[in-house]
């Protein structure tokens, strides 16, 4: 494809996985030789249009995708613009997370490796790491903070079914960025057979690279969707919720040379790019929230999934540049966009995306989406992971 | 050449195998004590962890040991006022984390180093790929800079790491976090073996020699010991100056065995 | 399309809404009128390309349609079959039940009706109908068994956060077959502007012909897909599970003028078919579990979409034609089936449609399905709802 | 002419308006007294539930005595035997569902109806469409089986309906279950209008008809009315036989009343 190949040449990395400044690799001397290891399958494989055949089969058969791109009809008119929601939710197991970990999957397997160790926070992460180490007869550790553990016992029931071993993590704030320690330094000791699947655009070089690749699938199918659906052919905006930045990141590859605004929206308690200062954590250099003797503050938004105090380091690099732009909304604005959706749609969205959903209504009403706009949105998972949440809120 | 491998490589010089002891900065009130008790354990040079929130190389004993240094509300400026206080015998290496290096920029964090009369430092998530503008900080202002290896290391990567390192050679015994372990890990011997005929630095073991005998064993390939969480744990217990005083003197005198 | 008509010619139930002597119309006189409307409202609709260009956009760009056909690559190795499974449990909502609700509430709609009035079980319809009324801007109440509320809280929940009533039905066994009577009952007060939304293959003509016709998306997808999948075109065996039989119905339309055998499974305490005897509830005649007395007896399956005592009337006399067949499975070969489909192909499917896998697994071990058979399987809805019933038995 | 259709018939004929209360059959255990009472207080036939599991026309009050009845053990024989030991004065018409009817087939079940004295029938889940098989096994044993007309029903059915009913028409007075109400349906008027010009068969409203004055209203455009829920309403909260008498006879005196 086309644009598959001009991405990876234009937008690949450069040197040691740097976008502008941020990036890297900056993992224990332990762990350079695995990392080495993956870029170079990496790049074999993403060269390989077998591989492509492979993944892009079970995309297809398995993760049911092209997902949906659905007019949001009612919100539209209510609003008086034009708003496209490209439907994650539909995926299998709920989110986008499948992509990019089917992606991996096979990738390890092509290495010869027979396990995928992973870190997970709201558990999203975890159970679709557990379902392709199921598919391909791998084995899954899912390393999860107690504290998350305790929020989100489904899904660790979940990944437990799948077949994967759950390791609860009791250090530091028991939340995801204590797991993603620790899925690193049990990587450190599990090199051989082991294989660390990444599950945002993070970590080392070349992961926020290859995992973006892996998402960019949800940018490449909303373009050509965009094209039939819409008579600009692109949409004004392309929008999408930024935890660690990998729907965004994928959903951003398919229009970052088209016209089109790109808007990544964080969580107000969460947001690295907005109040983080540039630092090094997890192995890479980016916009990290931390304090003024640079420990790691953690995130707190209602959303697991972006309660994380780093950031993807192309949105860093994006953000800088003035590609990408990145705002934030409150978690009561979630709430309320949530139920909107839910109310005229008739979609149950995830937190997470929810916030997208929350900036497109605050952006129309003080005028930065302006009235006639046409608005892709990435509606990166389905709500059934938040409905407990949400009924102890209400 | 700086005070911290002028210092190491005299005492290889003499015949005597290095032993490093380590302490979390801040770990208690008190904690410079635990420094004195190394000193008259036999230490030749002390390291010291600055307590970083997300400790990614390090085991559960040195992850609590941060935690709760970190909770009494330890500061790298805290660590290095106590620190300027003493007049130590022996060279200070601090450990830390990327993050907390580069918080304020490598060169003020390196002057601050200097000035609180500490020789060297240790990062272990900066690997050399990464570690050009520290490099040049710590060089001016006379830091050595200690790189690390590691078994899975390739023999060019060892080259350019023994080429770059100062002060000594860290050879990561195993391919794990620090943490005691029951058996001295195999891994570290072929490492520390490469490593000698690359380079005439000083080479010294760590992660997981946690008893005398282990230390004993790794000086018969190395230049010495790094011992961390074996002592980390006794604080953590709640071990006085005296208790980590005696427990390392167990290590020096099985060292100095081996050099006779 | 052909096969559309040909079904709708060809099995479009006689007269009164017979499928042999089972259906018909056995409502209050005072439903009469209601269900001659919805009759000739469908008939036309059904015969209007239109209404089907309106119905196809839905299913495709908003429930995601086509749901993809998965090979069981690795159950398939296992058992020396090849196994397809129809991903209904990828549609919108999670089940089958979406296909059904948006065609009848697109009908409503044309007939100018505002509000729809469903029963539910488990919850699945409940939560397809009021996701239906939100996109369509309806309004929805939705009846329920009081038992039912306490045991699936979270989709009482999501039928409410979508703006619909539930409202709690405490008569008799307070479960689905009490939500139905109470269903009806609503629907005789309310048939100005309140349109019967049926969750299944039941009630009085023309619903079990309407819904199958609802439905037929499935076989008529699977038929196709079974085509490039498949050597044989055909597979020699098609399953499904049956509560009132829409999935199965559904999937059977596409396969009926096939060699492939159709294969129904029941749940062991709610098997109609298997244990029932003819009788009349809810509007039409079938095979109904009841006592010697004639009194309806209360289904008793840990699947709570199958826990109904009767079945659509379309089943029963494909069983006495022998056209279809109809086994049953029981609760602990249920739990056994989820566990093995999650660990050996990563899809964590519902209850009710285990039933189907499991079926599969024991006609391998016993020879009813020959090694080297061809098997499609549809995989009704996701297994989500379910995990806490999962939890507590584990 | 079967004997229901003649009492109607002749009933209407004394300038009589006619009174039919109902009862749930079994609903406790000298169920058969409200029976007396019914027909002391001047009842004209009787309606007899036979309870069934899902009871889908009915409404809470009507659902809660078939309830209760089931779970004491109640069965269509059961009822049946115990009305085979009364001689009442006024015909008896037992109401149940399709289900109860057909299940040993709708032959033994009149013929059940006959031999326990029962002289009529109303399935109210069997539409005139659906009825030919049962209503000639009525016919052959005797019974007559009443249908029902609803406010929804156009006038072509009304037709059939009223040419297929025997006994009486029962006009369901409004679209909605059975149970109590605050005031007469207004629907009921219409109806039972149009049937009055369709047939000369006498035309009953039942459905809400749960006060005297709503029972004179409604005797004013029909012959006579069914009062089910009040009743039973009394009958749930522990009403004996007496105060179900006095209940009913206030009906019969405001009947009376209108037919001066
Ligand atoms: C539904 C959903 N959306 C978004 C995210 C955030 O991840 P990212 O920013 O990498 O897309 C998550 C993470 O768990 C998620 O579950
Ligand atoms: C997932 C699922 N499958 C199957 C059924 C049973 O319905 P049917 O037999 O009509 O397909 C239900 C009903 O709720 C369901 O939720």
């Amino acid at each position: 494809m086309d644009t598959r190949s001009l991405a990876v040449d234009v937008r690949a990395p450069s040197g040691l996985g740097r976008f502008g400044e941020y990036g890297g690799r900056f993992v224990p001397e332990s762990l350079i030789a695995a990392c080495e290891e993956v870029e170079h399958a990496f790049r074999d494989a993403w060269a390989d249009p077998l591989f492509h055949g492979q993944l892009d089969r079970l995309l297809a058969v398995y993760a049911g995708r092209p997902t949906a791109l659905t007019p949001a009809w009612r919100l539209s008119a209510e609003l008086g613009i034009t708003l496209l929601l490209k439907r994650e939710d539909l995926a299998h197991t709920g989110s986008h997370k499948i992509n990019n970990v089917l992606g991996q999957a096979l990738l390890a397997k092509r290495m010869g490796k027979q396990r995928l160790i992973a870190e997970t926070g709201a558990g999203q992460h975890g159970v679709a790491t557990a379902t392709a180490a199921a598919l391909l007869g791998m084995s899954a550790t899912v390393f999860m903070g107690e504290r998350d553990i305790e929020r989100q016992e489904l899904n660790v029931f979940r990944m437990r079914m799948l077949g994967a071993e759950v390791v609860p993590v009791g250090s530091g704030s028991r939340t995801l960025k204590d797991a993603c320690s620790e899925a690193l330094r049990h990587w450190v000791s599990s090199v051989e057979d082991g294989y660390y699947c990444l599950g945002s655009v993070m970590g080392p070089h070349p992961y926020p690279w290859l995992v973006r690749e892996f998402q960019r699938v949800i940018g490449d199918e909303a373009r050509t969707q965009c094209a039939t659906e819409l008579r600009t052919a692109t949409p004004d905006f392309v929008v999408a919720c930024v935890g660690g930045g990998s729907n965004a990141a994928g959903t951003f590859a398919g229009f970052v040379d088209t016209p089109a605004r790109l808007i990544g929206v964080e969580p107000e308690g969460g947001a690295a790019i907005n109040s983080g200062l540039p630092g090094i954590l997890h192995g890479f250099r980016t916009k990290v929230l931390q304090d003024e003797h640079g420990q790691i503050s953690e995130a707190h938004s209602i959303a697991a999934g972006l309660d994380y105090p780093g950031v993807g380091p192309e949105h860093a690099y994006l953000a800088d540049l003035g590609r990408a732009e990145y705002f934030t909304v409150s978690d009561a604005e979630v709430l309320d966009a949530v139920r909107r959706l839910a109310k005229a749609e008739g979609i149950l969205c995830a937190l997470e995306s929810a916030h997208a959903v929350a900036w497109v209504l605050r952006a129309v009403e003080d005028g930065e989406i302006p009235a006639g706009s046409t608005v892709l949105l990435t509606l990166s998972g389905r709500g059934d992971k938040d409905m407990h949440t949400l009924m102890e809120l209400s | 050449m700086n005070a911290l491998e002028t210092r190491t490589r005299e005492t290889r010089q003499k015949g005597r195998k290095l032993l490093a002891p380590y302490v979390t900065g801040g770990i208690t009130d008190d904690w410079t004590d635990y420094l004195r008790a190394y000193q008259d354990a036999g230490a030749d040079l002390i390291e010291i962890g600055l307590p970083f929130s997300d400790p990614t190389l390090d085991g559960p004993t040195v992850q609590q040991a941060s935690d709760r240094a970190l909770s009494r509300g330890t500061t790298v400026d805290g660590i290095l006022a106590d620190l300027a206080k003493l007049d130590p015998a022996v060279p200070l290496v601090t450990m830390t984390y990327a993050n907390l290096v580069l918080r304020n920029g490598a060169d003020s964090f390196c002057a601050a180093l200097r000035e609180a009369g500490v020789s060297g430092l240790i990062v272990p998530d900066m690997p050399v790929d990464e570690v050009a503008p520290l490099s040049e900080a710590a060089a001016r202002h006379g830091i050595d800079l200690v790189l690390l290896a590691a078994p899975s290391t390739t023999p060019d990567r060892l080259r350019v790491i023994a080429g770059h390192s100062r002060g000594f050679v860290y050879a990561v015994s195993l391919m794990g976090t620090t943490g005691e372990k029951r058996d001295l890990p195999e891994s570290g011997r072929a490492l520390a073996r490469s490593l000698t005929e690359l380079t005439d630095l000083p080479v010294l073991v760590g992660f997981g020699v946690s008893r005398p005998d282990h230390a004993a064993e790794a000086a018969r390939y190395a230049d010495g010991v790094i011992v961390g969480s074996a002592l980390m744990r006794k604080v953590l217990d709640g071990g006085r100056a005296e208790d980590l005083r005696a427990e390392l003197a167990d290590m020096r005198t099985a060292l100095d065995a081996i050099a006779d």
